[in-house]
């Protein structure tokens, strides 16, 4: 089935008009993906919202690119007149993170800066309340980034059921229990038996 | 130094807050000054953990992250994949998901009628609606195995096929909920003293609505007509005849009147899927399930819950496992910065009535 | 041999003593004075209490000077609440400056409002009404700060119009009868024309209510008890403000009771003490300040007591009479008690602190005790003139009434209450770790008033006897009583020690109980170990519920509250003040240049009332 | 002793106990008829006892201070004394107990010794939801006592005396009860009757959604258990109180408890199927048309 | 409390007592997890647990069985400390969920305890992801079985054990700012 992207188009348009130097693409019906240069998240966003009409902040992401020392920061904004969705992308040095903040825009935006700056370690400028927001006393590196051990970091700090510390299969341990044999297929199914 | 604000705590353990948060109030008589939500009660590090496991595990954790209507994340990873992947997906399956949702959307309305009208002290009610709510539990445990988590919408599909004479036994519990929502009218809807508690409580402005981020039946509260189901149809929902409601008033009257609205809404819904349920494929199989790769790619997609849009954002980088599942649920703007924006200035009284109108749910916040 | 006069000059001769003994002893002002008021106060009880007549001729006129049994009761009320209320100064006041100002004023006032119910003449009463009014006066600004100065101006000026009202009937009255002498007064005064007799009357009603701050002459009461120093507060408001219930007593039983319009006279005065109580209460729950409050509340009472003299029977008088009392004990209470938390805590804002409780125990009983009396609640004595007091407007078939004086009563809760929670409950916090309690000399007077307070509830009918004597000076009142039983119109009796008895055997049997059940489990913890919902609040995180404690009540009321004449009178007020500004250019620091002032107002005033009426003393 | 005084000795020991287990019960009857209403099956009709019982054996107790450890004091003092001066039945030297001619007015003064007490109980423990309580229950007083003391002034001024006693004599007669001769005075106290007993829409001062239960909220244990005795016992002096005042009073138990629980279930049922009232909405509630009633019952007493 | 009343009729307040603690079990609102949603249903028109006189508490102060629900998060298990200590002796501990015993679904997590009776006493397990109401019932009938035979001495072990209770806590509570417990 042919489908018509003809706002989709349109918006690409104006897009590549204003950046020239982001890579614009359709990736389906009502969606709009731009890769940007960092600094031009913030006079993007403000065009979206202020001149296309992008008013509904939809989502902002985090992706850890560990192999590419590189975070990767998504903004989601939608437009509620004609529907679609730009997915705007840009990449911060995973070193060092940082980005202005984007509260003046939208509000609700300080839960997510204060939730990527919690998990992720990046440095909203100007943001002014980067506290606590789900972690409470957190010490280490954030606990979302890619290089952050969560099995060791469990089994270092928390107490586990006998029978669990060596993360075996339970069904072993009734099966041995109640003498009965684990069903092929089962076995297949098995973590341990992917890696 | 002492404030000037008594800090009065809602939450975590307190008999009005929706789960396991809490909203710090700073007041002065009993006239709220300032709000401030606090969350992470409930993280469990989903996002976490899912980067650990390979994309079918992850649906036992994705259900996990609403729990009072765990089909609609189910239903976006699913589509998330089948986006990532390009997999096409039966027509008997898309009808079989959307009678899983709209159920879901039903037992999560009967939910709400329940805390909304415990917060204002109504008790009867959710007495009545939650155990009426047990009859779609039911169903879904015959279709599912599970009474609260499903796990039955797969990529490619959903799990099993319908049992024999599922259909009728879904209208029949569809009858009885169209007779008590006339008993729900006549105890919540049309009390009066209901309609003086709500109206005018809870305004969220118009024209910031959309800014704010609000969603759902808050911002069809609002008097704009918005709802994922409309705007971007997935699955067969641009086949299926409904009307998206609107109440103007931005007030948790508006929203409670939405609501009800959507409730009968959804049961023509199901009616319909019901009759016009296709044979055929219920499941586009997928290949190894413990070796399946999922082609590198990133996509964003969308479903209506019951409180308003759910997004996932997930990103694959062509190996077992995900790279990224990011939920973005209505709670996340609802029960934080909107919560605290319209709790300014309100009455304590208030509080977890708006909560509950919101339908702010906490494990969706923190994940 | 004891007389009036003797009295009069111990008064005012003790008040320049003190004043003197400042200059050469320290704390010497305070022990003079408190050693005048003892010996004063011994000779009031000591005058017969039909007696003590004194007469002097100056001129054409007579100067009386005579107790009777209805001055009696006044008298021995201020002499009590004026020598505990200079006990109570002795440590409150130390260390302040002016102390010989404070005292010398002090005596003056108490000599003055002495002189006011022994007077049996208009001219010694007009005078010792000044003299009153401007000592108050220089008391309630007393700590020369702006603020008082303006609650100071305000106050004087709406005495100066309630004296103003007061010379004018007098000036009416001596054209009439061509004699300054009360009784000769109240002889000729049926037979004087109708207009002259609803001048008089209103004109008399007018300038006593001002003092008794009757809505809506009340505007100075709140201000006026806020500033004065809370030793005075308590007799300003316990005695000073009786002697507008005073002269309303004259003026209705004595001036108004043998005119046609006795029936018009006592309705509307009955309705204005009743609006009083009930508009009074309501802007006493929403204040919040402690002092205020209770100028408030006192605003209130003093409605209450109008509302049973207005009344005019025997049940309502006696229930008058009774509140008269209990009012001057239990506002006393509170006003020292709020004094102790100031002295101790340096504000008596109901926001700023908490959890005084376990650090002045005996001040809390003292609270404690006085707003148990105050609301009414039984066994106490503020029960029995409530009781007596609905029994006499159900006698007298005041069904509206009664409603607004209920109101008024329960709303009375509200503030009552949070005036002990703010300050004497809830979270204690690290601001009153260094409090303390109060000195002996303050605990005495509070302690000696929460005894009495409970033995009024028990035995009325002790404090009873010099009522129904000064009853009998109003008119031939009848009512009975026995020493623990009060009986109404109906026929209705109450026994206080069967009520009492009640009440005390179960409460011992419970505290028993509920001690001895558990002991040795039972535990005391802080109150910051509270149900927080699971939380640890921070250190400046407040936990206290005090600032708009009535906001659910002050909403309901709010359209109520949005039409009452207070608002209009605060502008009324406000603008005096500013009529009045000049005062404060004029104001030099003493008290000498005011009486000057006051005194040629006087002259000024006789002789303006003097080209109407055509009369020339 | 003579035999009167041996006889006011028993009652005064055998009414608080039939109290105590006549509004207990009652607790646990509205239990299970609330149940039915919300279709379930319920407790048994004892449940109220064990739960007391088990406050009371509760090994540990907490109290922030002298005022919450005699705050259920002062409330179970106000409802014994309360129950004290109410004659439970007509005629019957036992069960006069103290009631006196003119004990109308001391009632009404009596009963908020309780709450004060309460009041200042919960105000110890520091808890701000407690204080918030204390003033919407004050506040919903103020709101209630309006219509209830316009009512009882009606009456009052009707038959000209201010004794429970001398009303249940005039009410000789099942048409002489006051609920026909002034139907009025009756729907307005009534009405405030559904304020008193704290049932919804009223519930203000305890609502657990938004205050976590108020005032109670510091309460455990022993002191949690006196409260519950207390207000088993007080709800049971309010009902004798209505039904001495407008349902001609009772002859014997049964009649009693026949007329007190017809009488409570008029708020219980009010209660099953309505959400609460904001504080001022009550008040404002109780200001409209409980007022007019009770106006209206005067005017016809006076016209 | 030791009262000179003689054996038997001890025995027979206790048998009174055990009966009325028994037969009387408030518990805590307080969701801790996701287990909070049967808990509903459990409670309400269909399973209607008050036939065994189960019944909602507001405060720690008036409950007796504080019921997780699930899974805790670290930062949960604070408060639950704090609201177990506020509780009354004596006082029960519901575990709810596989996820109380062994961890279960999070038995990685960075931010979950995988033992609950390491941090309090725990007297009846309710195992499942999630239990259902006839399992949270059949829970509270073990529970009351418990109580019966006088073994539910949660509060008393706390108290005797408080040392090694707080060491476990306090190894994954970093900044520990509780008040003392008072027992």
């Amino acid at each position: 089935m042919e489908v018509k992207l003809q706002v989709e188009n349109e918006i690409l348009d104006k897009i590549k008009h204003t950046f020239h130097s982001a890579e614009v693409s359709i990736p389906r019906k009502q969606r709009v993906e731009v890769k940007l240069r960092n600094d031009l998240i913030h006079p993007f966003l403000a065009y979206l919202k202020d001149t296309l009409g992008f008013k509904h902040l939809s989502h902002i992401s985090t992706v850890d690119w560990l192999e590419e020392k590189e975070i990767e920061l998504v903004y989601i904004v939608m437009n509620y007149d004609n529907l679609v969705e730009v997915i705007a992308k840009i990449r911060l040095d995973r070193e060092k993170p940082e980005i202005p903040t984007l509260r003046e825009f939208w509000p609700q935006v300080e839960t997510y800066e204060r939730e990527i700056h919690e998990m992720y370690g990046v440095n909203f400028l100007g943001h002014g309340n980067l506290t606590d927001f789900i972690l409470e006393d957190w010490e280490g590196i954030p606990p979302m980034r890619r290089d952050f051990d969560t099995v060791k970091y469990a089994k270092e700090t928390y107490f586990n059921r006998p029978g669990r510390e060596d993360a075996q299969d339970v069904r072993t341990t009734i099966t041995k229990k109640s003498g009965e044999e684990i069903p092929e297929l089962a076995k297949v199914y098995s973590v341990r038996h992917l890696e | 130094m002492r404030e000037k604000e008594t800090t009065i705590y809602l939450g975590p353990q307190h008999p009005g807050i929706t789960g396991n948060m809490m909203v710090k109030l700073k007041v002065t008589g009993d006239t709220i000054v300032r709000a401030e939500t606090h969350v992470g009660y409930l993280h469990r590090a989903f996002e976490k953990l899912m980067e650990a496991r390979t994309w079918l595990q992850c649906f036992p954790i994705v259900c996990r992250i609403c729990v009072p209507e765990p089909d609609p994340n189910e239903e976006n990873l699913s589509r998330v994949i089948e986006e990532i992947e390009g997999r096409e997906v039966p027509e008997r399956a898309k009808y079989i998901r959307v009678l899983v949702l709209e159920l879901s959307r039903l037992a999560t309305y009967l939910l709400w009628m329940g805390g909304q009208s415990g917060s204002m002290g109504l008790y009867t009610m959710p007495q009545w609606t939650v155990g009426d709510r047990d009859y779609i539990l039911d169903l879904f445990e015959q279709l599912t195995g599970g009474r609260v988590y499903h796990m039955y919408i797969w990529p490619g599909g959903v799990r099993r096929d319908l049992p024999e004479g599922f259909g009728d036994k879904v209208l029949k519990v569809m009858d009885y909920l169209e007779k008590r929502l006339k008993d729900y009218d006549d105890l919540l809807f049309n009390n009066a003293l209901f309609y003086k508690r709500a109206k005018g409580v809870g305004v969220i402005d118009k024209n910031k609505a959309q800014e704010w981020g609000v969603v759902g039946a808050p911002l069809r509260g609002c008097g704009i007509k918005h709802d994922v189901r409309i705007d971007e149809p997935y699955e067969v929902y641009d086949k299926l005849n409904f009307i998206v409601p609107t109440y103007e008033g931005g007030d948790v009257w508006a929203r409670a009147m939405v609501r009800r609205q959507e409730f009968e809404q959804s049961i023509s819904i199901v009616r319909q899927v019901i009759e016009n349920m296709p044979g055929g494929d219920f499941y586009n199989k997928i290949p190894n399930p413990l070796n399946w790769r999922v082609p590198p790619g990133d996509a964003y997609v969308k479903t209506e819950s019951a409180r308003g849009e759910f997004g996932y954002y997930a990103v694959s980088d062509g190996s077992l496992k995900p790279r990224r599942v990011h939920a973005r649920g209505p709670a996340y703007v609802h029960g934080v910065s909107l919560l605290e924006r319209i709790l300014q200035g309100a009455n304590i009284a208030d509080v977890s009535f708006i909560m509950n109108s919101l339908g702010t749910c906490p494990p969706e916040i923190e994940r | 041999m004891i007389s009036v006069p003797v009295i009069l000059s111990v008064m005012f001769l003790g008040g320049v003593l003190a004043w003197l003994a400042n200059r050469f002893v320290p704390k010497g002002a305070s022990w003079t004075a408190a050693i005048i008021a003892a010996f004063a106060g011994y000779l009031v009880f000591a005058l017969p209490s039909c007696g003590g007549e004194y007469s002097l001729a100056l001129g054409s006129i007579t100067l009386v000077w005579k107790s009777t049994n209805y001055s009696a009761l006044f008298a021995m009320l201020v002499a009590v609440l004026g020598f505990l209320g200079i006990l109570y100064s002795m440590d409150f006041m130390a260390g302040k400056k002016n102390l010989g100002y404070y005292y010398m004023n002090f005596l003056f006032a108490l000599g003055a409002m002495l002189g006011i119910v022994y007077s049996q003449d208009l001219v010694s009463l007009f005078f010792f009404w000044e003299v009153m009014t401007w000592s108050s006066f220089m008391l309630v600004i007393y700590s020369g700060e702006e603020k008082s100065h303006k609650a100071g101006i305000k106050y004087f000026a709406y005495s100066a119009i309630g004296a103003y009202l007061i010379l004018s009937a007098i000036v009416i009255l001596y054209a009439q009868s061509n004699s300054f002498l009360l009784s000769e007064n109240i002889k000729m005064f049926s037979g004087m024309s109708l207009g002259t007799q609803i001048m008089v009357i209103s004109f008399l009603a007018l300038g006593f209510g001002v003092k008794s701050a009757m809505m809506p002459l009340h505007v100075w009461a709140p201000e006026a008890y806020k500033e004065s120093p809370s030793g005075f507060t308590a007799v300003f408001s316990g005695a000073l403000s009786k002697m507008g219930i005073f002269g309303l007593g004259l003026v209705i039983f004595k001036f108004a009771a043998n005119t046609e319009i006795f029936g018009y006279v006592r309705e509307t005065l009955a309705w204005l003490g009743g609006l009083t109580a009930m508009l009074a209460t309501f802007y006493a729950v929403i204040q919040s300040d402690a002092k205020k409050l209770l100028a408030y509340s006192s605003i209130g009472q003093l409605g209450y007591i109008i509302v049973g003299l207005a009344l005019g029977t025997p049940l309502g008088i006696m229930a008058a009479l009774f509140l008269t009392i209990m009012h001057g004990a239990f506002k006393a209470m509170l006003f020292m008690t709020a004094g102790a938390v100031y002295m101790r805590t340096g504000t008596t804002s109901l926001n700023d602190v908490s959890g005084l409780i376990t650090k002045m125990p005996l001040t809390f009983l003292t609270a404690l005790f006085g707003i148990i009396s105050v609301s009414g609640i039984p066994p106490l004595g503020g029960f029995i003139s409530k009781w007596m007091l609905y029994q006499a407007l159900l006698e007298t078939n005041h069904y509206f009434l009664i409603i607004v004086i209920f109101i008024a009563s329960t709303a009375a809760f509200l503030y009552l209450y949070r005036f002990i929670f703010s300050f004497f409950l809830g979270q204690k916090e690290k601001e009153v770790e260094h409090v303390k309690e109060v000195p002996w000399s303050m605990l005495v007077p509070m302690m000696f008033l929460t005894l009495f307070v409970l033995f009024a509830g028990l035995f009325p009918g002790v404090i009873l006897d010099p009522i129904g004597k000064a009853m009998g000076y109003l008119g031939n009142f009848k009512a009975s009583w026995e020493p623990q039983v009060v009986f109404s119109a109906w026929g209705e009796k109450i026994n206080m020690q069967v009520i009492a008895g009640t009440i005390g055997t179960i409460f011992i049997l419970g505290a028993l109980f509920i001690g001895y059940k558990n002991k040795k489990a039972t535990r005391v913890v802080s109150t910051k170990d509270i149900h927080t919902a699971g939380e640890i609040p921070t250190e400046n995180e407040n936990l206290t519920y005090a600032v708009n404690f009535n906001q659910p009540f002050e909403r309901a009321i709010a359209p109520i509250l949005k039409w009452s004449v207070d608002k209009l009178f605060n502008l009324l007020g406000e603008n005096l003040e500013s009529t009045f500004e000049y005062l404060r250019y004029v104001y030099t620091g003493n008290g000498q240049t005011y009486a000057m002032y006051v005194i040629l107002m006087v002259v000024i005033l006789i002789l303006f009332s003097g080209s109407i009426f055509g009369i020339h003393l | 002793m003579d035999s009167s005084t041996w006889i006011k000795i028993l009652g005064y020991i055998i009414t608080p106990i039939t109290a105590f287990v006549v509004g207990v019960t009652y607790g646990g009857i509205v239990r299970v008829i609330t149940a039915r209403v919300q279709n379930r099956f319920g407790p048994p009709i004892t449940q109220n006892f064990w739960d007391i019982i088990k406050l009371y054996s509760k090994k540990t107790a907490v109290h922030h201070g002298l005022m919450q450890h005699w705050g259920p004091i002062f409330a179970i003092t106000a409802s014994v004394t309360s129950l004290f001066f109410i004659p439970v039945l007509k005629d019957s030297p036992l069960w006069l107990n103290n009631s006196f001619n003119g004990d109308i007015i001391f009632l009404l003064y009596m009963m908020v010794f309780g709450s004060l007490g309460m009041a200042l109980g919960a105000g110890q423990t520091g808890n701000p939801n407690s204080a918030i309580g204390v003033a919407r229950g004050l506040a919903l007083m103020v709101g209630y006592e309006v219509p209830f003391v316009l009512a009882l002034v009606a009456i009052m001024i009707q038959f000209k005396t201010t004794s429970i006693a001398e009303l249940m004599a005039v009410q000789d007669g099942f048409s002489n009860w006051l609920i026909f001769q002034s139907p009025f005075a009756f729907i307005a106290a009534i009405l405030a009757f559904l304020g008193m007993m704290h049932y919804a829409p009223f519930d203000v001062t305890f609502a657990p959604a938004e205050i976590a239960s108020g005032p109670a909220s510091e309460f455990g244990g022993k002191y949690l258990a006196l409260m519950q005795t207390s207000g088993s016992i007080f709800t049971f002096a309010k009902l004798v109180l209505f039904t001495d005042i407008f349902l001609g009073g009772a002859g014997d138990l049964v009649t009693l408890i026949v007329k007190t629980f017809l009488l409570y279930m008029i708020p219980v049922l009010t209660g099953i199927v309505n959400p609460r009232y904001r504080t001022e909405q009550a008040i404002t509630f109780f200001w409209k048309w409980p007022t007019v009633f009770g106006i209206i019952a005067i005017l016809i007493v006076v016209l | 409390m030791e009262v000179s009343y003689d054996k038997e009729s001890r025995k027979i307040v206790q048998a009174i007592e055990r009966f009325a603690r028994k037969h009387s079990l408030w518990v805590l609102a307080y969701g801790t997890g996701c287990g909070a949603i049967e808990v509903p249903p459990t409670m309400t028109s269909r399973y209607d647990a008050e036939r065994f006189g189960i019944r909602g508490a507001a405060t720690p102060r008036q409950a007796d069985v504080l019921l997780i629900t699930g899974y805790l998060s670290v930062k949960t298990l604070k408060r639950v400390i704090r609201t177990y200590e506020q509780m009354q002796d004596p006082k029960y501990v519901i575990g709810f969920g596989s996820c109380t015993i062994n961890g279960g679904m999070y038995w990685d997590s960075y931010n979950t305890i995988k033992l609950l009776d390491m941090y309090i006493p725990v007297d009846v397990y309710i195992n499942g992801c999630m239990p259902r109401p006839e399992a949270v019932i059949s829970g509270f009938i073990e529970l009351q079985k418990v109580i019966a035979e006088g073994k539910a001495e949660g509060a008393r072990k706390y108290k005797e054990n408080l040392d090694w209770y707080r060491a476990n806590q306090q190894k994954i509570i970093h900044n520990w700012n509780m008040p003392d417990y008072n027992w």
